[in-house]
């Protein structure tokens, strides 16, 4: 069993913050690395140790490895936490990391690097038993073949360039009697656009939910689901606000698919968190992809389980077992987070910028975690999410009135932010009633008047 | 309010007016009133709060990173430090390109590359920063004489940090 | 508000103000205040972000405490009223020793105790305040003249509140 | 049963906050009544509404029951929260506003009464089954018949004078021996300092910790108890940290005196909350006295049962039953509450002032209560109390490194606080043990190095 005693983190903001908290709460030393345009950052100076690696540019700082690794190097770090983002996902980082003797807080790299080919990923997804999008596996050519498989599949379908992308080339077909039309539509559109006229067919999720599960896996053949957490609210593929437990899934649900992505992740033998993202229409599941990282909103299934899933990833980095059982995570209350952007809440231009002012809301179940401060600069270089606001509630009626006030109590000054975004929805009925799907934010948006 | 008493204009001195502003920019103060029987002025000046503000994170409490050892000083442990002390020295020094451990001389015990007083052109090696067991020479980006290192042997270093001033 | 007794314009020279101004605008000030006997001008600037701070709470998002029906400003809803356009009327207003809800006459329908322009003696009575039930007549402290008042009849009133202005 | 739509909230400060985030929890209005010296306190100004009551002086104003009244009638509340000190155990309080036809957020008067009469709280207590310090039961004299009581509840024994006050005529007794010679001593003492000779005799604690039972009645019979608080670190008899559970408390013996206490109330009919406060010494509880309101380390109970105790005390009092069952309640984990004050972490001198700069820690499981923000003025007139800082853990030593990191990140500039007292006592090994009594903390403070 190795010990962590310094852990370099290899990333930035809020979530560099999270990890030298739980970090501290292990005991272990911090290194923040942080670009020069991070020097002021708060987990820069909070760490035990701060080593600069280069320019304001990711590429040249957050994503230089050889900068890291000298870093983690020069101050005999022991452990390389990646957090999300930037490296986390990099395989190859992964096995310089563990190639210098230094513990990597991640999966194995090759189940990153598997989870991060798209069509690999999909396969393994299959093989592992996850329901995946039906359609057909290849090229599609044969009008019988088609016919045969969408009545298989059942209609609507889907036709989509297998060159293609963006939309074009792609047909929605929703009876056989359209089908011989579409697909010779969205052959010739294909072969215009692409210069390839194969086309393949997919079952067509007209308006589905984003659910995703966090897992955990010990690496030796041991895992556990944390359940879900329902991400449906998007804004161009961002997630703006995630809940857990998902408003529409129940505890039988909960329970099979649960089962099933920790069977999965158990034959695979997986490391560490990750996240199974599916999408969700008419009680039904479809692999989407796989995150073989923390996810920005690990927070609600901490606070609906209790478990500290920064610690677990240190925990099992070091070796030891998982820390809970599956029949020791209990599922309790209901938890939201809002992400809360330095933009303006209508137009969404980035507000980068000076915090003149900064006070979070308090009192009973409201976390925030953030590394504003009054008199911090927003750099304009990163990411422009600047704090997370998660509240919890024995129901999701309670969770919603605590975040409304919590919502109200919240003063960033110095810049627009997303917190009216947040205040707009929470007072949206069908939002509280939980009737929302992946389509739902930016039908509502286009509805909102303009300021 | 209204007294009729009084002569047309108010009598004041603008000059005396300027000459305490003055004084209140020279000084630490931020409220100067002087009074003369019924005649008083008064100026002020917000403090400016901004001094204290980028200040608000963790001082007395919280232990500051500890800055990488020998170096003067990492941006992380002294944000506040420019415009102290003319930090002339190393305003034009060679500075660091990367995270590493640097070497002065080209083996242990072997004369340094550089000391001050000494020399050097263009492209000269001033130190060397092995970094991933890669020996990086870092050279003089123009001729002129050796006034500083900043640097000792085996001591890692950040990126930007100044390691040799040629001046 | 208007008040009678003045001559017809106020004695201010506003090349004065102008001055002073300029004064402000070229220094580190943010206020200067003159005064020559009962005149006095005053002339200030917001430092950019020192405005800020102490409004450091909710003020976009967060409901403002509603005033008081009526009242002209509760304390917690204009917490930085003063300094600026002159609240002189309140000065010397006779304020309310409690909370409670203000009767302006006798019975509903009589005359008003007091109105606008009308002598008091003092320890005549301006409004009276219910509060649990018994009725507290509100006294003039000194004699004068009405120059304000600043509730009606069924209005609510906390501590402190202005009621009457008797100059 | 009656429906709160609008809540005066007779206090200030951060349970005047705690209460406006209860109600609008809840979709409660609130009424912020405030002091001229309070004007522009936290929760003044995210009340609904807001009435200035009286000058600075707590007399004047948050005593000023007329004015309290007077202002739930021009805004048209329908119930009063008296938190806690100010009106909060002021049966007659309790008796005008109930006479007023508005809701009183606590007890109803005669529990009030009886429990705040020294006297009448211990026969009572005792009536109802909670252990009392053992001794006479008034005057002793006759020697033989002390020396039997002495035998009966066991040495050392502490006779006192009935008239008395400030140890004279205070006299423990560790053997039989030695008790004719103490009880002429006190006897004497007695008599010289109060000329009255009559002393009584009781069971001498020598270094007990003080423990309290958190307890909950719905008025018509029915209550719970939500486990203990270790309320032990107090300086000058005042509270300076807090936690839940004890440490040195078995479930067996949680179970055993909680059911004593919640039968007690039960029996008693006891409305909303109280807490019973104990002695503790060698496994033995005795009854001191009973707080019928809201206490200030509430939150440590809060964070180990999940049970929000003044959403509770709000329902209580329109009339509901009690939300939980004693079957439903779980103690999970460990939570501790660190009390910090606006005075000289060494000195203990107040030091009021205005807030030059705050930031409060965040993250997970880290709750602070506060009506403090940038730019605030701490008033002198009242309690230099200025934050709570609440911190969970699934166990204790959990905990406490949590603790230490929310220290370590809550910056308060502008006045002295209490923070590196906290700080200090994190770093002690007793304390981190669990091991002090009522005595710990001045011997401990005795023998820190002065600054």
């Amino acid at each position: 069993m190795a010990e962590i005693k310094k852990l370099l983190i290899a990333n930035r903001g809020e979530i560099a913050l999270r990890i030298h908290r739980a970090c501290h709460e292990m005991g272990i030393k911090t290194v923040a690395v942080h670009s020069t345009a991070d020097a002021d950052a708060m987990h820069v100076r909070l760490a035990d140790e701060a080593v600069c690696i280069g320019p304001p540019s990711a590429a040249e700082s957050y994503l230089n490895i050889p900068n890291i690794i000298s870093a983690a190097e020069v101050t005999g770090a022991d452990a390389i936490h990646p957090g999300y983002g930037f490296l986390s996902e990099n395989a190859k980082f992964a096995e310089i990391v563990e190639s210098h003797n230094l513990i990597f807080v991640g999966p194995k790299p090759e189940h990153i690097r598997t989870m991060g080919d798209k069509v690999e990923a999909k396969r393994t997804a299959g093989a592992l038993g996850l329901p995946l999008v039906p359609g057909s596996d290849g090229a599609i050519s044969d009008l019988a073949e088609a016919q045969a498989l969408a009545e298989q599949i059942g209609y609507p379908v889907i036709i989509k360039a297998a060159s293609g992308g963006g939309g074009r080339g792609m047909k929605v077909c929703t009876s056989p009697d359209q089908l011989e039309t579409l697909m010779q539509q969205a052959g010739t559109e294909a072969k215009a656009a692409f210069g390839d006229a194969t086309v393949y067919m997919e079952k067509y999720l007209g308006n589905p939910r984003h659910i995703e599960f966090q897992v955990f896996g010990d690496g030796n053949g041991n895992a556990i689901h944390l359940g879900e957490r329902d991400c449906s609210l998007q804004r161009r593929h961002q997630k703006v606000l995630e809940e857990a437990p998902s408003p529409i899934l129940s505890t039988e649900e909960r329970d099979r698919m649960g089962a099933i992505v920790a069977k999965a992740m158990a034959d695979m033998g997986y490391r560490g968190a990750g996240t199974i993202e599916f999408l969700w229409e008419d009680g039904e599941f479809y692999f989407i992809e796989m995150n073989t990282r923390l996810q920005v909103e690990h927070p609600v299934t901490e606070m609906i389980t209790g478990v500290d899933l920064v610690r677990e990833q240190i925990r099992v980095a070091e070796g030891h077992p998982l820390s809970v059982q599956q029949d020791e995570i209990e599922f309790r209350g209901h938890a939201i987070e809002c992400r809360i952007n330095a933009e303006d809440p209508r137009t969404f231009t980035p507000s980068p910028g000076k915090v003149a002012a900064y006070h979070v809301p308090g009192g009973m179940h409201v976390r925030v975690d953030s590394g504003l401060y009054a008199g911090y600069k927003v750099p304009p270089y990163y990411d422009s999410m600047i704090a997370k606001l998660i509240v919890y509630g024995r129901t999701r009626e309670g969770c919603l009135l605590r975040l409304q006030r919590a919502l109200d109590e919240f003063v960033i000054e110095g810049m627009k932010t997303t917190i009216p975004l947040h205040q707009a929805l929470l007072d949206d009925p069908e939002f509280r009633e939980g009737a929302y799907t992946i389509k739902w934010l930016e039908e509502w948006l286009a509805k909102q008047p303009v300021a | 309010m209204a007294e009729d008493t009084q002569p047309a204009t108010m009598a004041i001195d603008i000059e005396l007016v300027r000459q305490l502003a003055e004084v209140l920019d020279q000084t630490q103060l931020t409220e100067i009133e002087v009074e003369d029987g019924s005649r008083k002025v008064r100026v002020a000046r917000k403090a400016a709060p901004v001094a204290q503000m980028p200040m608000a994170m963790p001082q007395g409490y919280a232990p500051q990173p500890a800055p990488m050892a020998g170096a003067p000083a990492s941006p992380a442990a002294a944000p506040a430090e420019a415009g102290g002390s003319a930090p002339t020295a190393t305003a034009d020094a060679v500075k660091s390109p990367m995270v590493g451990t640097v070497y002065v001389a080209a083996e242990p015990g072997a004369k340094p590359f550089v000391s001050v007083g000494q020399k050097v052109a263009a492209g000269d090696t001033l130190v060397i920063i092995e970094a991933m067991k890669v020996m990086n020479p870092i050279q003089a980006t123009a001729a002129g004489t050796v006034t500083a290192v900043l640097v000792s042997n085996g001591q890692p270093v950040e990126f930007d940090q100044p390691l040799v001033v040629v001046e």
